[in-house]
């Protein structure tokens, strides 16, 4: 049959794909065309929507973000059927998190989850260890950061992350929340967590990082941006997700082996403890697919073991399924990713899950009242508070 | 001539050309740039430099061979050309008769098609998606063709209804006397007096089409249908997040040189006193 | 060759009726001239003709079919614009050609012979490539009369065709549009003008319009003889008949009388009336004495030749009683 | 829905004679304008129209078709609670959509007005006659030509506050003393989004007014020369009135666009309230939110208020709608 | 009031020159008058006074200064175009007033009492609320006469300002032209017109122009007895003078005589020469004979009131032997 995939994959990662797919063809028969997408994830969700809203019978499989499932799931097959023999292999979290009111939505095709890159040479030279609570970051940034202006890099900086008010806060705040305690916003059986004071401290400490540790600028960062600051050199601590260890030891980066990553700190408090948020692709397939058959064998393929193998040789993406990170193979060509193991254990799911429909506006309303803290309007109780209203009336009787 | 006159017309064309100088920096320096930004790879892209400091066309290369990157350039010099042209030849005519015939309704008319313009696009994107799928076209070029038509069409109208408004109506006049139809008189005597007007909506309504972005990207979905912006969104690092600027720019050099190219070629038309000698009064 | 005939024609613009109810027939072959104070409605009439505007109201035939409703294009006319209306962006060979060139079944060089005939016979020859910017106002007048000749129609509309050309000029393009009539078969032509020998030469009919109303038709002599109100005697001749009313119109048992400056002469020492030198122009051919003698407007006396008169001289004067025009207090003449 | 409407104007009493011309002309008016309505009632005609049913219905991308008739619910509902109180709810009350629409208008207003201002005098030296310039015309729709979704993250590249090229050029020339982080603070995101609008859009204005200057008759302004008009004065007694047409038509257009922002607040600036848009509302609530319906309502109001404004500004800039007939 | 001087001024268009080098002089309070043939360069003389356009070399002086670089609005002119160039968007009144609201200094009402002043002379006191669009041609020639003269400048430059006027209105604007050069203190006044007659009333003197150059200066009755060139002889007085060569101007010692319509009587029989009649025009005061006599172009005889001659009369004249010019080979004239 003739597929078509449609992918927000970028450069390496299509290239890859499309490795992939020609092994696929070669197998089956059947060909694949890949119809790229851009890469931001809003636009790609926007665009999903509205094609599979119109019923749109060009692609076949598309791949998803570890928290549309719930937001897609009436147009996709469930694959439950499809994959009872698989399912096992996977992180229960992770194939949990694709499943909706027991319908198993998408195939995890890898995971993500981000950590703290930290400068070795820095702390070395100020006798500094990685931190493992904000706190000790906190200070230890801004013990080095003084420093090194003081020795002639006035564009130093201590901490940088994701402050622009996008998804991408929504990751860092529930982080920072989930690290001290806070919860995660929305727990798991749908009630409305986020107004507590250890949330509200973990908000107001971070909202104290702005101008101090972190750049004013850091309000409207988003990944590259932050990036930008820590792969000048210009950063000591950086929050990000894989992606940004390859890079950051580009031939051409001036940190180049000059940095290392540990587990995102952790807060204090009652059931503080290391928290990173929980990313990753999945395949899905839709319900208006001509060949659901061919579809699902495609689906099939692109979780499974032996391209999730390739995917963390050539691409460092973190597989789902846990025997691979004790694979020999693996852990010769990336040697982080076994080490990765432990930040993904401490990843937390958004709460896309008890949201359904809503997550999306659930994240926004959580980012907003982030991003005004963190902007000085109001602090994090006033805005948590409000938050909870808002949050409580989208719910209504259910969400 | 006494020797302050002269001083003060030469501050004056001083004056005159430092403001041009101005205009002229205040409107390319983003894109020298880009330039810049497109010769440059890795971290040098975070640093700030005012000259070009390497001359590496790397990045260019890896434009045109990334995917279908000029087969997505045709893409758009067509949709834009077929696009602008079926535009100005519906406008060309709907404005003649919505300009120079008299008849009840008109400025109502008039603001119907205005009307099109004011609701926002991703809005009508559902139901326009409806169309186009129902009307076969879609992930073809006409899609966009066709659905470029409700931002054009409303513009080209209205720019061109109000510039043939100021034509003298003797011209037209003696026209009629001469025996020319309706379509004689736009076509052999409007036109060539409308040159300005139509050069500059036409150069605005090929930018338009040429720089849309949502309609590309929601009504093709595969990489021989798509144009340039699109094109350039799908432009991508080696991983999800990492954006690659020094592509990015060389490819936003590549879209705009042709613009360039076209405004050069076509201003040429935007002279003035077309209509000059041509009646007293 | 067509006749043309307007039944009570009127023409509003709004709410300002302009052409106020026109009868008026111009025979087949007729070279009819209009006259009339600016703003009479000349030339509001010559585009009603044309069909440029729709009449208001009224009946307009040509050969007798009622053509209200007819397209200028259908009426076989050609028209001078009093602006001129040249296309601006066509050189003076395209200007001229342009409507041949939509005729059907106009061979390139048939059009190209009608357009150089035309052009010499304007001796705008050497200008056939320039553009109308590119020209004198004469220049571009001749290029309109041009448009007009090249074609082949059954109705000339001139509007002012020669106001912008030199005496010589002039003369030699009125002698053209003079044989043009005698040449195309007698083509109809309507002829707006404001000079007096225009007029009085070309015209087989004037028809004196005035505040949008016929107010004379005839031909040039009879109109210059008897014509049948102070308004058309005072409009046509240069220049303008002398009017005198009061007492001294009494002694000619009228309210009014009219004498041409040609038919007064001065008289060494008693004349019928007396007045005061107040101005004089010297034409060369002939010169112009101007009389306060309480009249309305000073007394306008021509004589032959140059004259040295200067302003103070007192004069007496006496007009040829059989071309004195008596008029009642209506303005009709007495006759 | 308009032919029916292509009859001469009624003229006072009467019957007025309908003239060969006038009828031929108002025959070729219909055929020209045929094409136009067609191509204009497909490709527009049906989507507005559901956009606006839509708006009507509890509509939501997971179900589209299977939508329900709510009346004005997603506009104005009301909810009685158990203590009697009455509740309002829906867009009409909807604090952050009012807040939208200020923001919205400010900013289509700001900008609009600059770009008009510096169009204008774009266009004026454009319209000079000096060597080279061809190369200035072309050179200043530079920033019209680049696509906007590569301008946009451009610029927030340039302002950005550690590498972007501004600031830096800001601190060298002494101009500023501090890195600026210029579209993260919500008073300076704004002040962003408006220069790079209006950098972004003057040459549209510019062309369209330099169009509307070529085509001025030249030899007014040697009446008005020589009636010793001062420049200025030329400016704004010749030259504006003549080219008002012209400028009124690219400032409509210029208002519709800017009252639809969005890619470059989208991309510019962080999702704060204080520059939240109305079309950045309703994109959320379309296709992030699943609040399709809701989001429809958004459009269907944002293009009533963009026809109230227009209205209200076509009839306060008396644009005509006649002249030029016969 | 101001004096005017042109030294060897030329003017080129790209590469056709179309003044050829012009040395002229204006006194201060003069009132001059251009003539010429159509496209002879009046109006880009004209617009070179006033500074319009920019002379290509020589040099002008307004009262013994160069200015050649001066701009339009600060020489002190006000000016009538052949095209009009009203401004479109402006009513008569705001057209008229234009200019003066720019003057400091003027009180609101001080203006629309010139204004006034000047619709009322131009007879246009009614439209002053119109737009030039909905004026006849007439009429807009007069706002734009009115738009000169509601100014106060040194110097009027008046470009065929009454081509479109009617007989009687152009008398009327005429001679309030002339009263305004005496009574603005002598302003400096320069007219472009084709009109004989305007040209002898008007002119203290009047600048003879043929193709780019100065062909005589001089005041109107020299150059219609003294007339320099065949050209001047040719081109002053209306009808044209007739010209005589061959054998009938060997006889009076000359390559050719030039003779006057009006100064030739017909003979009861035997006369100088004779003519077949070929045409006759009746201009009422006047008539014209045209006697086909062998030379170039017909001979013009002129004859006062209306005459019965028939074409092929063959009839015998006279030139009155005083009024004979002579002409030598070169066209200048033999004294
Ligand atoms: N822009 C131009 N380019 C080229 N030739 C020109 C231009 N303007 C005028 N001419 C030519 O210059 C000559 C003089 O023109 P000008 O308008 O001065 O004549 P004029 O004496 O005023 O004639 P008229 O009595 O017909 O108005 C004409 O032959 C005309 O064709
Ligand atoms: N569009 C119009 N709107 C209103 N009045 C108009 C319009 N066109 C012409 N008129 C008026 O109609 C009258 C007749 O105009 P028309 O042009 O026929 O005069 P005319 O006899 O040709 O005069 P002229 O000898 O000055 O050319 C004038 O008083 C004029 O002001
Ligand atoms: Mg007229
Ligand atoms: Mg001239």
């Amino acid at each position: 049959a003739e597929l078509s995939i449609v992918s927000g994959d970028t450069g390496n990662g299509l290239a890859f794909l499309r490795s992939q797919l020609d092994k696929f063809e070669a197998d089956t028969g059947h060909t694949v065309t890949v119809v790229p997408m851009p890469s931001s994830t809003t636009d790609q969700f926007g665009q999903y929507r509205l094609w599979l809203a119109a019923g749109n019978t060009d692609i076949d499989v598309y791949q998803t973000d570890v928290i549309w499932a719930p937001q897609l799931a009436d147009q996709f097959l469930d694959l439950t059927e499809a994959a009872k023999d698989v399912v096992g292999d996977h992180f229960p979290s992770i194939i949990e998190s694709q499943t909706v009111d027991g319908k198993l939505v998408a195939l995890p095709a890898f995971t993500d989850a981000p950590a703290l890159y930290y400068r070795k040479d820095l702390l070395e030279k100020y006798g500094k260890t990685p931190p493992t609570t904000w706190a000790e970051m906190e200070a230890t940034a801004k013990e080095i950061m003084d420093g090194e202006r003081a020795d002639g890099n006035p564009e130093m900086w201590g901490f940088v992350f994701q402050g622009n008010a996008y998804e991408g806060l929504t990751c860092d705040a529930l982080e920072w929340v989930m690290s001290n305690g806070g919860g995660q916003i929305v727990e798991a059986d749908g009630t409305i967590s986020i107004n507590n004071p250890q949330a509200a401290a973990a908000i107001d400490r971070a909202a104290g990082w702005i101008g101090t540790i972190s750049p004013e600028g850091n309000l409207a960062y988003m990944e590259e941006e932050s990036r930008g600051v820590w792969q000048l050199g210009n950063a000591v601590f950086h929050r990000n997700w894989p992606y940004a260890y390859s890079l950051g030891n580009g031939d051409d980066s001036p940190i180049k082996g000059l940095f290392d990553v540990v587990p995102l700190p952790a807060g204090d408090g009652e059931g503080a403890r290391s928290a990173a948020t929980l990313g990753g692709w999945n395949v899905a397939v839709s319900k208006y697919s001509p060949d659901p058959e061919a579809a699902i064998e495609l689906a099939l393929f692109l979780s499974s073991a032996e391209v999730q193998k390739e995917r963390a040789i050539n691409q460092s993406n973190l597989p789902t399924i846990e025997a691979l990170y004790d694979d020999a193979d693996i852990a010769a060509a990336q040697p982080i990713i076994p080490a990765w193991k432990e930040i993904f254990q401490n990843a937390v799911p958004r709460p896309s899950a008890p949201t359904k429909t809503d997550y999306n506006e659930v994240s926004s309303m959580f980012w907003s009242a982030v991003h005004n803290t963190l902007s000085g309007n109001g602090t994090a109780a006033e805005n948590l508070e409000l938050l909870e209203a808002d949050l409580t009336e989208l719910k209504g009787d259910a969400w | 001539m006494t020797a302050t006159f002269d001083l003060w017309k030469l501050t004056k064309s001083v004056l005159f050309y430092a403001l041009v100088v101005f205009i002229v920096v205040v409107s390319v320096f983003p894109f020298y740039y880009a330039i810049l930004t497109s010769l440059k790879s890795g971290t040098d892209l975070f640093r700030i430099t005012y000259w070009p400091t390497s001359f590496d066309l790397g990045n260019y290369a890896s434009v045109l061979n990334q995917g279908s990157f000029p087969r997505n350039l045709l893409n758009s010099v067509f949709v834009s050309a077929v696009t602008v042209i079926g535009a100005l030849f519906i406008a060309v005519t709907a404005s003649f008769a919505l300009s120079r015939v008299r008849f009840r309704g008109r400025g109502l008319l008039l603001m119907t098609i205005l009307a099109v313009s004011m609701f926002p696009q991703m809005a009508v994107l559902a139901g326009l998606f409806e169309v186009i799928r129902a009307l076969g076209i879609y992930n073809t070029p006409w899609a966009l063709i066709f659905s470029y038509t409700i931002f054009t069409l409303p513009f080209t109208v209205w720019v061109l209804t109000t510039f043939m408004r100021e034509l003298p109506v003797e011209i037209e006049e003696a026209a009629i006397v001469d025996g020319a139809s309706p379509w004689v008189i736009i076509t052999r005597v409007f036109l060539p007096l409308m040159w300005p007007a139509l050069v500059t909506t036409g150069l605005l309504a090929f930018i338009a089409a040429w720089n849309e972005f949502l309609f590309a990207l929601t009504f093709t979905s595969s990489n021989d249908t798509r144009t340039v912006p699109v094109a350039i969104a799908l432009l991508s690092g080696g991983s999800q997040f990492e954006i690659p600027w020094g592509i990015i720019m060389a490819a936003s050099v590549i879209v705009t040189v042709p613009l360039v190219v076209l405004v050069l070629i076509f201003q040429r038309k935007i002279v003035s006193g077309l209509t000059a000698g041509g009646v007293k009064g | 060759m067509a006749s043309i005939e307007l039944r009570n024609v009127r023409k509003a613009f709004g709410a300002v009726e302009v052409i106020k109810g026109v009868d008026l027939e111009v025979r087949k072959g007729e070279f009819m001239v209009f006259v009339g104070p600016s703003g009479c409605g000349k030339s509001t009439l010559l585009r009603l003709i044309s069909g440029l505007e729709d009449i208001t109201s009224g009946e307009m035939l040509f050969d007798g079919k009622v053509v209200n409703a007819l397209a200028p294009s259908k009426r076989g006319i050609a028209m001078v614009f009093q602006s001129y209306a040249l296309y601006p962006h066509m050189t003076v060979y395209e200007n001229m050609a342009f409507g041949l060139t939509l005729e059907k079944g106009q061979s390139k060089e048939e059009i190209r012979r009608r357009v150089e005939k035309a052009a010499d016979m304007l001796q705008i020859r050497q200008y056939l490539d320039r553009l109308p910017k590119q020209l004198s106002g004469g220049q571009r007048q001749r290029v309109a009369i041009g448009r007009a000749i090249t074609r082949d129609p059954k109705v000339f509309l001139f509007d002012e065709p020669l106001s912008n050309l030199d005496a010589a000029l002039r003369v030699a393009t009125r002698i053209e549009i003079a044989k043009l009539h005698e040449e195309m078969n007698q083509v109809t032509m309507i002829y707006v003008t404001h000079d007096q020998v225009e007029a009085m030469t070309l015209a087989d009919r004037i028809c004196v319009l005035r505040d949008g109303l016929v107010e004379q038709v005839g031909s040039p002599m009879e109109l210059y003889e008897n014509p049948n109100s102070v308004f058309v005697a005072g409009f046509i001749g240069s220049p303008k008949m002398n009017f005198i009313s009061g007492d001294k119109a009494k002694a000619f048992n009228a309210d009014t009388v009219g004498i041409r400056g040609e038919h007064i002469t001065i008289m060494p020492d008693n004349g019928t009336w007396s007045g005061t030198v107040i101005h004089t122009e010297n034409l060369g051919a002939d010169s112009y004495v101007y009389l306060e003698m309480g009249t309305e407007e000073p007394v306008v006396v021509r004589l032959d030749g140059a004259n040295d008169y200067k302003s103070g001289d007192v004069v007496h004067i006496a007009p040829m009683e059989d071309k004195i025009h008596r008029f009642d207090g209506a303005g009709k003449p007495i006759r | 829905m308009a032919t029916e409407a292509l009859a001469p104007p009624a003229t006072g009493a009467g019957s007025r004679i309908k003239s060969e011309l006038t009828q031929q002309r108002l025959r070729a008016a219909r055929w020209f304008l045929v094409p136009m309505l067609i191509a204009l009632a497909v490709v527009a005609g049906w989507p507005l129209l559901r956009s606006i049913w839509f708006s009507f219905t509890d509509a939501s991308l997971n179900n589209l078709y299977g939508a329900e008739w709510i009346g004005f619910g997603n506009y104005l509902r009301w909810q009685v609670l158990e203590s009697g109180t009455v509740r309002w709810r829906g867009l009409l009350v909807d604090g952050a959509w009012w807040n939208a629409v200020w923001n919205t208008v400010r900013f289509a207003f700001t900008s609009v007005f600059f770009e008009t201002i510096f169009g204008m005098i774009v266009a004026l030296v454009l319209n000079a006659e000096f060597r080279g310039r061809g190369i200035v015309r072309a050179a200043i729709l530079i920033p019209w030509a680049i696509p906007t979704i590569v301008s946009a993250k451009m610029w927030a590249w340039m302002l950005n506050d550690q590498f972007g090229i501004l600031n830096d050029l800001g601190m060298r020339l002494g101009l500023l003393s501090q890195k600026v982080a210029w579209t993260a603070q919500a008073e300076t995101a704004m002040t962003a989004v408006l220069v790079v609008d209006i950098w972004k859009t003057t040459p549209f204005m510019a062309l369209l007014i330099l169009a509307g200057l070529q085509m001025i008759p030249k030899d007014i302004y040697e009446a008005a020369d020589i009636d010793g008009v001062h420049p200025v004065k030329q400016f704004f007694r010749i030259t504006l009135p003549l080219v008002r047409p012209a400028l009124m038509v690219a400032i409509i257009f210029r208002l519709l666009d800017a009252l639809r922002i969005f890619d470059l607040i989208y991309v510019l600036t962080p999702n704060s309230v204080a520059t939240k848009t109305m079309s950045v509302l309703a994109r959320e609530n379309l296709f992030d939110f699943d609040n399709f319906a809701y989001g429809s309502a958004q459009s269907t109001l944002l293009f009533l208020l963009i026809a109230v404004l227009t209205m209200l500004y076509i009839w306060l800039g008396k644009v005509r709608f006649d002249g030029g007939d016969r």
